[in-house]
């Protein structure tokens, strides 16, 4: 180990960055992208552990990150449905 | 028959008849009430293994030890997998009845809910790290979609809020799971205490991670904010679910990580805050639902309350505490899932469910309203219910370990649970005005009031029958004594 | 010599994209803007692609870069087309969303 | 010296993505934007036929293809405008 | 390489927090989309290639083009919001110290390594020959551990089920700027090379990088270009078999685990001489699948059709 890996430091900012932006926004998108950027640092930090092994990274750490992705987009494409249903429904109410 | 293709079952024939639904298109809700009916028949054929062995373990796909995932029925899960299908069976009987009329709901309900049903069976059953985090968000986008039975129109805003927080949660559970694996090279449960190393900051920040998220998706207090909206929004089918069992998955992996592979991380400092939090949560929970005016929200609040009890294990962290907490979790789930079918077929009775308009209700809801009494004696902590044992188990540890500020915390939530049922109650039995509103709704079928009243008695029961049943649980796995 | 060769055509693609990214900072509107995604990235691509190619060492590959940048230019292009028909209806200044 | 060649034009790519992305958050207009992700795809797109070279890794080519792929997807769903508000919805 | 990955960390960095700090909503997406790809970046310098193909696919490609139609379809100025600075105010000040605690300690935590080598890992690589495909991260996710993979296919479903229940398609009648033949032209020339693209990297998925996830993305990148150059549109029905494809990743997993319970005597694990076939069968339901799913979580709808068809 020599030194620090950026790339880690890249992996708890975005956890921070995203964290940050969660308590601070307040539109439900905007919450959405953090999630996510809190997200990639999470699977940024999986694949870090992954290279840890000594001949060829970990599979299961990639597995993990794989799984989380297909979660993560998933569950933020119904988030999305959802903000589109709230938009409409307060559009509906002002007319 | 092998004994370990019982949890697997129970976690793919919910499944298997989700799916069918899905394929199917129509409401099929004898196919739900069959599946529910196996389901309890499943758990019920468990207990005898796991009273003689202790534990049944089923390895999925044959590998070998750190690598393959097991599922583990030890005392912990059959006792949540029993109120599971306890619940079940009634909340499926009274779905049956209320989605009736409902072509387009009832689909919905019927395809989600045995899927919600098997990803709570797999949560409870799981013995690996990344596997709960699965389940976590299984349990999660079954049940927002379910929240929206109640007509997306109304619930759109509480749905988006629980989905934001739950995803937040189930990701930074996930960052802790990264930092545990980093430590220990495995994700299972069993052997995660052994090797994980003494004292590295990545294993405490990796624990805490992991706690932190799941008491977001557990709403403990200061993450409670996207409970009540969504439990009191929901159809009561859905709320029932959601308050006694959803939520409840969350405590429970509290309790069954704690006690197992966090037990060489985690600090009795630690423990205090958590229990501090639980000791907030009933006393602000409960203040709460008093002063409620919707009757779904006391029983939401109550819900944020009633889950503080059950952290009241951390701080104490002996055998009487433990069985106090999961013997908490087991009375509180029948009796909430009573409180809110029977709050279901009030607001069903009077298109509304504003208290101070709910006068004059005595006669034409009397089941409803004596399932909604005996479900609050257990609430309360009256004997002889379950939450009586309860209660008087964590009494018990508080005295027994001397930390005399949970026996006050105890009895001033005993008191505020018992102004809150109450004032329901009193508002219920008044008598009517002169003149009776118009009564836009209808009486609900036998079938409805039933079901609620089914799982209160079964509340009041656990209260006598609960030698056995501590039993089987046994003690903490990684706990003092 | 090859190796010789391949590096050439490399630092040759990096200038391009060198001379892209100037354009895309300095140029004064959209339009000419535009000139620098699609003529100079895209020859820079393609000597990058050349250069990488040569080094791949098999025809195979050499046969799959070329599939890439064949593919790079026709979507430069296209995109390249709407994005200007978007300027034109958008207007070039601000935002959509600011107006 | 091909190893020194690789890093450093992979270096210089990098860097070059970096001084584009001022026009991604720069702006002015909206076109500027989605112009400079197009120009950041291609500069990607580089950079991984670059490092397939590098770390000898030829899958890392089917990632470029895609790369060029979904940029253009990108710029496509961009440049749809909305129907005229208020309309049918 | 360390300036290389230096110079990605702080270019992440960069973009979240214009992500977090843009007050336009579109200019945070745009940002988001870029980062994206400069993680699918990263991800390929950190040896995981096929990691980068799914982050690029998924994470940045359909995901993006999903925020840009969702933000279309939101009224004018939605969502633009300027979020307080750390100094402005006590609420913005504790949280700014809060997470950048919890990222120093993140950072401290990455950097401690334990002695002993991840055993899951080293296992996994040990047994690969048994698992019937020969890239490691396929075989743990259709194998070793396909049982989360069952659960994950539920996840994605129950997002699709969650998704249909709120009746909100993206805005079908949308059109591009300047009336012109040329993004048809590109559908018709890009239509094959996605698909054959999508097909090989769920073929190859078995030895190579790539994937039923990876190949099941692009293949519903092949019908998000359908919709956008508007050959396709999303459509109010649905029928038994685009359920039952849907459905089917799921279902073959959960079928697959019960029927071959008294063959093998083991839950999930497949015969011996039948084990290729079946990851093979697995991987392609599971592609389709993923696709449909992600192209109609795209559309909001519960079925698709042709544009113009009824």
């Amino acid at each position: 180990m020599t030194g620090i890996e950026p790339l880690a430091v890249a992996a708890a900012g975005l956890m921070g960055i995203g964290l940050y932006g969660f308590c601070l926004c307040r539109h439900a998108v905007r919450r959405l992208l953090s999630i996510n950027l809190f997200g990639n640092g999470v699977f940024l930090a999986l694949i870090l552990i992954a290279r840890r092994l000594p001949d060829g990274p970990d599979p299961v750490p990639h597995a993990m990150v794989l799984t989380g992705i297909v979660i993560a987009v998933s569950a933020t494409a119904f988030g999305l449905a959802l903000v589109r249903r709230q938009a409409r429904t307060r559009g509906d109410d002002e007319t | 028959m092998r004994p370990d293709v019982l949890p697997v079952m129970l976690v793919f024939l919910p499944f298997l008849a989700g799916l069918l639904q899905f394929i199917a298109g129509r409401p099929a809700p004898r196919l739900g009430n069959v599946l529910v009916g196996v389901n309890l028949l499943l758990v019920l054929a468990l207990i005898p293994g796991v009273a003689d062995e202790g534990a049944i373990v089923a390895n999925l796909g044959g590998w070998s030890e750190p690598l393959a995932i097991h599922l583990l029925a030890d005392g912990l899960a059959l006792l949540m997998l029993l109120l599971t299908a306890l619940l079940a069976v009634a909340v499926s009987l009274y779905a049956m009845a209320a989605w009736r009329d409902q072509h387009h709901d009832a689909l919905r309900f019927w395809t989600l809910w045995p899927l919600l049903l098997g990803s709570l069976n797999a949560l409870f059953l799981s013995r690996d790290l990344f596997n709960i985090y699965v389940t976590l968000e299984l349990v999660t986008l079954a049940a927002i979609p379910l929240v929206l039975l109640a007509g997306p129109g109304k619930t759109v805003d509480a749905a988006l809020r629980y989905l934001l927080f739950a995803l937040l949660g189930s990701l930074i559970y996930l960052a802790g799971v990264a930092l545990l694996y980093a430590q220990a090279g495995t994700l299972d449960l069993a052997l995660l205490a052994d090797a994980l190393p003494d004292s590295t900051l990545a294993g405490s920040l990796g624990a805490s991670l992991i706690i932190v998220g799941i008491l977001i998706k557990a709403a403990i207090l200061p993450f409670h904010v996207w409970l009540p909206a969504a439990h009191g929004g929901a159809p009561a089918a859905v709320s029932a679910i959601l308050s006694a069992l959803v939520v409840k998955a969350a405590a429970y992996l509290l309790l069954r990580l704690w006690s197992g592979p966090l037990d060489p991380l985690v600090t009795p400092a630690a423990g205090q805050l958590l229990g501090a939090l639980g000791a907030l949560a009933i006393l602000f929970g409960s203040w709460q639902a008093f002063r409620q005016e919707r009757l779904k929200l006391v029983v939401a609040y109550s819900t944020v309350a009633q889950l503080g009890y059950m952290l009241l294990f951390f701080p104490m962290a002996v055998t009487a505490a433990w069985q106090g907490a999961v013997y908490h979790g087991l009375a509180h789930g029948l009796a909430k899932g009573a409180l809110f079918l029977a709050a279901g077929n009030i607001l069903l009775y009077l298109g509304h469910d504003r208290l101070r308009e709910m006068r004059g209700i005595d006669r034409p809801l009397a089941v409803s309203l004596l399932a909604f009494g005996l479900a609050g004696v257990s609430i309360m902590g009256l004997p002889p219910s379950g939450g009586f044992t309860a209660k008087w188990l964590l009494l018990t540890a508080s005295v027994e370990t001397g930390q005399w500020w949970w026996t006050i915390t105890l009895l001033l939530g005993g008191l505020l649970a018992a102004a809150y049922v109450f004032r329901v109650l009193r508002l219920a039995f008044l008598q009517p005005p002169e003149n009776v509103p118009d009564r836009p709704g209808m009486v609900p079928p036998p079938l409805m009031a039933w079901s609620a009243t089914v799982l209160a008695v079964l509340a009041i029961v656990l209260g006598v029958v609960s030698a056995p049943l501590l039993e089987l649980l046994g003690s903490p796995v990684g706990g003092s004594e | 010599m090859t190796t010789f060769l391949a590096c050439g055509l490399i630092l040759a693609g990096v200038g391009f994209y060198l001379a892209g990214t100037v354009g895309l900072l300095r140029f004064p509107d959209v339009y000419s803007r535009l000139h620098a995604l699609t003529k100079a990235d895209n020859t820079g691509l393609g000597l990058l692609a050349l250069g990488v190619a040569l080094l791949a060492g098999s025809p195979r590959l050499a046969l799959l870069i070329a599939l890439v940048w064949l593919v790079a230019i026709i979507a430069a292009s296209v995109a390249c087309h709407l994005i200007a028909g978007y300027a034109l209806q958008v207007g070039e200044c601000g935002d959509e969303d600011d107006r | 010296m091909t190893l020194l060649v690789l890093d450093a034009a992979a270096f210089m790519l990098l860097l070059l993505l970096g001084l584009g992305l001022i026009r991604v958050i720069a702006g002015p207009a909206g076109a500027d934007r989605i112009l400079a992700v197009q120009l950041s795809g291609t500069t990607t797109v580089g950079l991984l036929l670059l490092l397939a070279v590098r770390l000898e890794e030829p899958a890392l080519i089917h990632a470029a293809l895609l790369f060029v792929l979904f940029a253009a997807l990108l710029a496509l769903a961009f440049v749809r405008r909305a129907p005229p508000r208020g309309g049918d919805r | 390489m360390t300036a290389l990955d230096s110079l990605l960390a702080l270019l992440l960095l960069l973009l979240a927090a214009r992500c977090v700090s843009a007050r336009s909503l579109l200019q945070a997406i745009v940002a988001f989309i870029v980062l994206g790809l400069l993680l699918a970046l990263s991800w390929v310098r950190l040896e995981a290639p096929d990691l980068a193909l799914a982050e690029a696919a998924i994470g940045a490609g359909l995901l993006g083009v999903l925020l840009l139609g969702t933000w279309r379809s939101l009224p004018l100025g939605h969502g633009n919001e300027r979020i307080p600075l750390p100094w402005q105010g006590l609420r913005p000040a504790l949280i700014t110290t809060g997470c950048t605690v919890l990222a120093v300690l993140l950072t401290v935590a990455l950097h401690q390594h334990p002695e002993q080598a991840a055993m899951s890992g080293l296992a996994a690589l040990d047994q690969l020959d048994a698992a019937g495909v020969d890239q490691p991260v396929t075989a743990v996710l259709l194998n070793f551990r396909a049982y989360d993979t069952l659960l994950e296919m539920g996840v994605l479903l129950m997002a699709l089920i969650g998704t249909l229940m709120l009746d909100s398609p993206l805005p079908r009648d949308t059109e591009l700027p300047a009336r012109t033949m040329l993004p048809a032209t590109l559908a018709q020339l890009f239509l094959p090379l996605i698909l054959l693209i999508g097909l090989y990297l769920v073929w190859a998925g078995a030895y190579s990088p790539g994937g039923a996830f990876q190949g099941g993305a692009v293949l519903a990148g092949a019908g998000v270009l359908l919709i956008l150059t508007g050959f396709g549109e999303g459509d109010g029905r649905d029928g038994w078999v685009l359920r039952a494809l849907l459905a089917g990743g799921a279902l073959v997993f959960t079928l697959a685990g019960l029927l071959l319970i008294p063959v093998t005597g083991a839950f999930m694990a497949y015969p011996q001489g039948l084990v290729t076939p079946i990851m093979v069968l697995i991987e392609f339901s599971l592609a389709l699948s993923i696709a449909l799913s992600l192209l109609l979580l795209y559309t909001g709808t519960p079925g698709l059709r042709r544009r113009g068809e009824r």
